[in-house]
């Protein structure tokens, strides 16, 4: 690990790759079957987001606004526009929620949402997400950590065949997906808090809902609590999978960083093995470790002569960092959105708090990048390779079914990342 | 404050059309029920195309981070290319506490310092104009310092819609550039270009045409613009409005003040482009450019009807359902006529009444004005027998279910469809929708579902 | 379908894709467990072989010559080089299996290899493959009809859930797992013959094996002859199966043209579905479906306005241009290394046999090409797009691991072309 | 058939140091034990770097299908690069039976018509050599034809190693370019490069240094090389063999017919790279050029060691196995021990005895020549504290079990490791295989098998 600078160092921002906590909420919210996710705020701020979204996924997302307005902003305590956002909501459909959450706006006038959510005769789950604070990566762990604190039923039951997993932000659906499949290997029911992996994995739906399609559900999570453990994934969701366990003393709790690489996936499937007894797992995981082992010795020459810089939210750094390390991939620099303690655990030669104007002055350092849809111009216009990771990546389909993690993804990662720098060496390197 | 336009003014603006009918939905968007963007978004668009100037946004990440490298805005200005970066003071919590002023202006210094723009264009948003940061204060103070226009752009989301934050940036514009400058020569064909945005080039689709026939663009607001020439402005002999309801209030600002007359039209279709050019030709009242217009117009549209021959083929009989809002209920409608597709329904359940009018005049008294389009475009494919649905993504499971083609009319567009030749851009998609076997076999039932 | 020219209007080939017979037969060798493939010919063949799979495969590759040399090819008729090279093989090994296969030099000497195969004493398939004739599919389609004619061992029994699948050369490892799971995944035990999908999937093994490591064995081959069900995927391989229903006239046989696409999958999926009674698959493969089916819509766009060239083996263009076809994709023009049947049902504007210049000379008629290692170059210069497929590929790592089969795999090989086109409007359109 | 090389004489070949002490080895391949390529693979690698010359394989799909694009020989040529190009007849059963001979005249003419190379080598192959087809006439007719050189080249596999086919390419360069033209003028340290195909670029690693000298290259077998250079090659003043032993039998030939001496030489690793320069500058014998020659070695080599010093503290004490073949056993050796790594043990069970000779020179008492280095190599990297394992990519699970760095010496290259500036090259693959974690990593036991 490597030097470690956690403030940047200039008033502003210069083609930020950061987001907003709000939008890390909404997210969430859309990991939940027939939520509405709704952002207290001005109506600007959803629309982006639902714009921003669809784009990212190719999908339509459900989202509303509270439409706060220049006299409810200065007259309002939040009251109005909540309340009657519920009620024209639920004019036209039925959430099984409704997911509220705040911008910079309410929250600078002070609005206790916590107070209006008690007024609302409707399922809700309220979250303070101010766009001041935080980023992407927070609002979904705040935005966790409320739907487990206001939905959870306490428990005193523990069954021993039911995992929670808790993901950041950045695990795209089929990430998801596939460490739910792989703890269901070992016999586990395995759940996701929040769960993009059946709402927002990318499939033709039987109609066009306007809630959203999939996720977990409200009655799944009301009983999370009897789950023997409880598998974090990325330091954001320390926090959330503390919350969980108030709510059964005897539930267990795991941690991973992420789960990015050999090593990592070593450790789940360990974990798993000592948690079901297990002592040989499925072929398929067998067989996939063995190919990530070849992966790492067949792209270890390429990446061993490249350069990366990646840029994205601190869990997403530490697995990518994590899985080009092991591999040979020379990180000259990871910029993070937003500060982290997971920064200092780093796989990168510099790890930074910055923008994508830092990216430029680091040019010399690098030879490929790696982060989302914003990088593509600064890429082509610095030549340098670019694999896209990240939200948003608004240039390519099928972002939800990019999978990077555990030993099948890991290869696929590798692979894809020597490509793109043995790629960049034979046309773009000068 | 007194530099803020006041929105309750502009909200009532006399020339807005909209307003006369609905005055209510413009400035009261419904909480839990509303779709569109902010007057913050409206600012951007119509000021974000000038490449040479910088545009800092005064607020926390959502503003900006979400929103910028968004527009495919094009320009031809050869330095650094500011409508393809983001900048933004991204206040924290420490800022709303303590205002947020010393980092904005530390901000602008930083811009200046690293990107020399010609101009700065500063953003208020809702947590900043909530605090009371000053940004005329701060723009007048960073203005004199470095002698270059830094204009304050007051349209916090909050404040309405993206239509009226177009006509508070068009009011920016107008008091702290419009003006402030005088041009180098001056020609009696001089036009300003207002609401055109370069979107995919869509002006360069015609700009050439008015070089050729003698008029010149003596600025934009704001596409392929530069600060240097909307400051100008004043000394134009015409403003053009294209397919912009929302700078309406500007352009008579402008007559007011500078004596200058405007029309308004759209370089849609090929009638339109014609008729738009023609317009223009006539608003500047000259007989002898009316005939050089005139004569151009024929040139082009002979030139057009070549090019587009193959495609008419392929359209001749095909019939078309159109499921947008606006102005588009009635432009798209006119450049699908143009290519031989007839349009047998448009919805104007979004639409004016002047807009209604006019789908009405396009589509005659055979085609369906849809007031409820969600419901009645399935129904009207069947009856009519349509080809091809053009509407928002949300309305692809319509034309999968009903196996026809499909053209989104929001998607994300790479290549112009304005003037003559984006004419064949979109004859071009609408061949490619209409041969694309994907919407009768995507549906399919699974082999379980039989 | 459009226009069929079956035939190449020149007497050269200038920048060849197409591969040689006796590649194709080692291939399929590759396929069995613990082979030692035995090309008889001069020693450049089998070097020339063993290099072009272990680049594209980035693996080892077990292979041997028979070496013959000036002095044998006028003298002997093959008895001598075999007898010899079986002689040392076996001092240093003990495969399950020798696959003698030929090249054109002993046949055109004219050697009697079925009578040499008859006096060695050691388990040997042999198969006439010399490179004056068919091509990479047909060289893979004829070892696999001869280890069915000479091993499997002829049954009356019937096996109601036992499967064999027979896929085409082109078939990459993964893509024959895919198919073999889902086969499993409705309760029936399958057999690919032959099976790379164990032994060339790119796995790093225990140690460092001398011989084909994975593939089915030779033992299991013996019995494949009461399965229920013979499923061949390609044209090319519907002799390998007439050969297998020989075996046992209770067998039955169900014949793919490929499996690429929704409309291949699905009958795939009915047939499984009516051959186990099961009514509703499970579900991974459910979500697969529908993920495809918005693959296709998130991906129609780009591809309708993509003009396509594609060049390969017969069979592989055959899943390729369909594929592409359902989501809007133009094929301009198939280019196939040799003649086939399956050339009338290809989806393309324009199908040829022909080489790499024919391909230059369509320079006007597309903007992206599917194809091998070859293509690179040419699409390089032309500034076309290029999506990489077939043997070899000489550039990237992860060959065997590409899938384009199936629900899953059209969905990522739909992402790829559509990402590809993107990227090629964004920077190299003019 | 009087123009094909007598191939018993090629093999016997007087000046060929490998067959003095295993004259079997080298002309009879056993059965079922044998690697290494043919000699058509050999004859095509001696002559395919001339790019401005078409290479017309004359045989079955094999030959070429599998071979083309496989060597990166970079060229300087501003035509057409052939030696990126494919061109076969590509026989079939027809051909065989009823003769080859129509179509490869055909498509000599095809050639010539649609990309007029200044030569094209026709290469025979077992097939066609075996059928009989009549190289020699046909290309002798081509050639008046055209006026153009038309090489048949007479080394189908069958006829032995790949060594073999180079000295036979390096013949048919001799019967049919070398002597055919004069050259324009000639200088007195006119030199012939024979057996370096400039692989990546290697060919210029020291090109330059030379020119500086003013030495020239008046033609080259074949790296970067041109036809009309070799056929002047007969008023060189010195031939230079690189690395390359079989083209011994060319150089003697030309010593006969043309009395041009030779030497033989390497320009892998800083010492051989000196050597080699000063060994040319003392055969062309002129005093003042062997002392400009010195004075360049020193700059040169003054100027690598700054650059290297960063990378000799990573080497720092590393000692390394190695495990190759041929004259690779010493040359790589010795190119280790230029970066200051510790070469404790090298293979030598495939090199000749005058490559052992050179090995114990280079490795000293204490270095180990292994005859066995399968068995050997992972007991020396434990009995020796070896840090890294060069080898081809079948012994990488050693390094993976001893958990050492590996670097695969048969990697398919894309830099080179040529000359002065090559030796960074390999300094920074090292470098990188020295710091590389995977081989520590990659064989940690999977969980099941704890």
């Amino acid at each position: 690990m490597g030097e470690v600078i956690n403030k940047s160092g200039k008033p502003l921002q210069v083609n930020p790759f950061k987001l907003s906590q709000p939008m890390g909420a909404t997210l969430a919210f859309l990991g939940i079957d027939k939520c509405m996710p709704l952002m207290h705020g001005g109506q600007g701020c959803t629309s982006f987001t639902k714009v921003f979204y669809t784009r990212h996924f190719c999908e339509p997302i459900a989202i509303q606004t509270s439409a706060v307005t220049d006299a409810i902003a200065v007259l309002d305590g939040g009251d109005y526009s909540i309340v009657e956002s519920v009620k024209n909501i639920t004019k036209k459909v039925t959430p099984s929620l409704i997911g509220l959450h705040t911008t910079g706006l309410p929250e600078t006038k002070g609005d206790d949402i916590r107070g209006v959510a008690g007024k609302v005769e409707f399922p809700l789950v309220y979250v303070n997400s101010p766009d001041y604070e935080g980023g992407l990566e927070s609002g979904w762990a705040l935005t966790c950590k409320a739907l487990i604190e206001q939905l959870v039923e306490p428990s005193e039951q523990i069954d021993v065949k039911k995992i929670v997993i808790l993901p950041h932000v950045s695990l795209q659906p089929i990430e998801v997906e596939k460490i739910k499949q792989t703890c269901e290997a070992f016999g586990f029911t395995t759940y996701a808090l929040p769960d993009l992996s059946t709402s927002l994995d990318g499939h033709l739906g039987d109609k066009q809902a306007a809630l959203s399609s999939g996720g977990i559900s409200v009655e799944e999570i009301k009983h999370l609590g009897d789950a023997t453990l409880v598998l974090s994934v990325g330091d954001s969701m320390q926090k959330c999978a503390a919350a969980l366990l108030g709510k059964n003393s005897s539930m267990r709790h795991q941690h991973f960083s992420h789960l990015s690489g050999l090593e990592a996936s070593d450790s789940l499937i360990e974990l798993l093995m000592q948690e079901s007894g297990i002592e040989l797992p499925q072929t398929n995981i067998v067989r996939w470790r063995k190919r990530l082992q070849d992966a790492m010795l067949d792209s270890h020459f390429s990446l061993g002569q490249t350069r990366f810089l990646v840029v994205g939210e601190p869990d997403q750094l530490a697995g990518i960092c994590q899985s080009l390390y092991e591999a040979g991939g020379r990180v000259a620099a990871a910029i993070s959105s937003v500060d982290s303690l997971q920064l200092e655990k780093i796989r990168a030669a510099k790890v930074l708090v910055g923008d994508l104007e830092d990216a430029e002055k680091l040019a010399d350092d690098y030879d490929l990048m790696i982060g989302n849809f914003h990088c593509e111009a600064l890429a082509h216009r610095l030549g340098k390779g670019l694999v896209t990771r990240g939200f948003p990546n608004w240039e390519q389909v099928g972002n939800a079914l990019k999978n990077d993690v555990l030993y099948e993804g890991g290869a696929y990662f590798l692979f894809e990342c020597a490509n793109a720098a043995e790629e960049w060496r034979t046309h773009k390197a000068s | 404050m007194s530099a803020k336009p006041k929105i309750r003014e502009l909200l009532d603006e006399s020339a807005c059309e909209h307003n006369k009918s609905k005055k209510v939905a413009c400035n009261a968007p419904t909480p839990g029920a509303t779709t569109g963007g902010c007057a913050f978004e409206g600012a951007q668009i119509s000021l974000f195309p000038y490449a040479d100037a910088a545009h800092l946004v005064h607020g926390p990440m959502t503003c900006l981070g979400s929103s910028w490298e968004t527009r495919a805005t094009a320009t031809s200005w050869q330095g650094r290319d500011f409508t393809q970066m983001g900048f933004t003071t991204d206040v924290s919590l420490n800022d709303v506490v303590f205002s947020g002023e010393k980092k904005l202006t530390d901000s602008i210094d930083y811009i200046m310092e690293h990107y020399a723009p010609e101009a700065i264009f500063v953003y208020s948003t809702c947590v900043t104009a909530l605090i009371g940061d000053d940004l005329d204060l701060i723009c007048k103070q960073a203005a004199e310092k470095y002698d270059v226009p830094m204009i304050p752009v007051h349209a916090p989301g909050f404040v309405g819609s993206k239509n009226l934050g177009s006509r508070l940036g068009g009011e920016a514009a107008l008091r702290h550039l419009i003006g402030s400058k005088e041009p180098e020569t001056t020609t009696p064909f001089d036009i300003n270009l207002i609401g055109e945005y370069n979107v995919t080039g869509d002006m360069w689709q015609y700009s050439h045409l008015l070089d050729e026939l003698g008029i010149r663009i003596l600025s934009t607001l704001s596409g392929d613009g530069r600060v240097a020439d909307i400051r100008t402005a004043h000394r134009a002999k015409l403003n053009v409005i294209v397919c912009a309801k929302s700078l309406i209030s500007l352009t008579r600002k402008m007559q007011e003040q500078y004596d200058i007359p405007s029309i308004s039209l759209s370089f849609y279709g090929k009638r339109d482009t014609s008729n738009g050019l023609l317009a223009i030709a006539e608003a500047l009242g000259d007989a002898e450019l009316i005939e050089r217009t005139k004569k151009l117009i024929a040139r082009e549209e002979a030139k057009l009807e070549e090019k587009l021959a193959p495609y008419k083929k392929v359209f001749a009989g095909k019939k078309a359902v159109l499921n947008t809002g606006g102005n588009k209920s009635w432009s798209i409608a006119s450049a699908l006529q143009d290519l031989g597709i007839e349009v047998v329904a448009t919805a104007v359940k979004k639409a004016t009444e002047a807009d209604r009018v006019k789908a009405r005049e396009y589509l005659g008294e055979e085609g369906v004005l849809m007031m409820n389009p969600g419901a009645e475009q399935a129904k009207l494919i069947d009856e009519k027998g349509a080809h091809l649905l053009l509407a928002g993504g949300r309305s692809l499971y319509t034309a999968i279910k009903k196996r026809i083609a499909f053209a989104d009319v929001n998607q994300e567009k790479k290549k112009s469809y304005g003037g003559y030749n984006g004419l064949l851009n979109l004859a071009e998609d609408l061949k490619n929708a209409l041969e694309n076997p994907v919407f009768k076999l995507v549906s399919r039932r699974a082999p379980w579902e039989k």
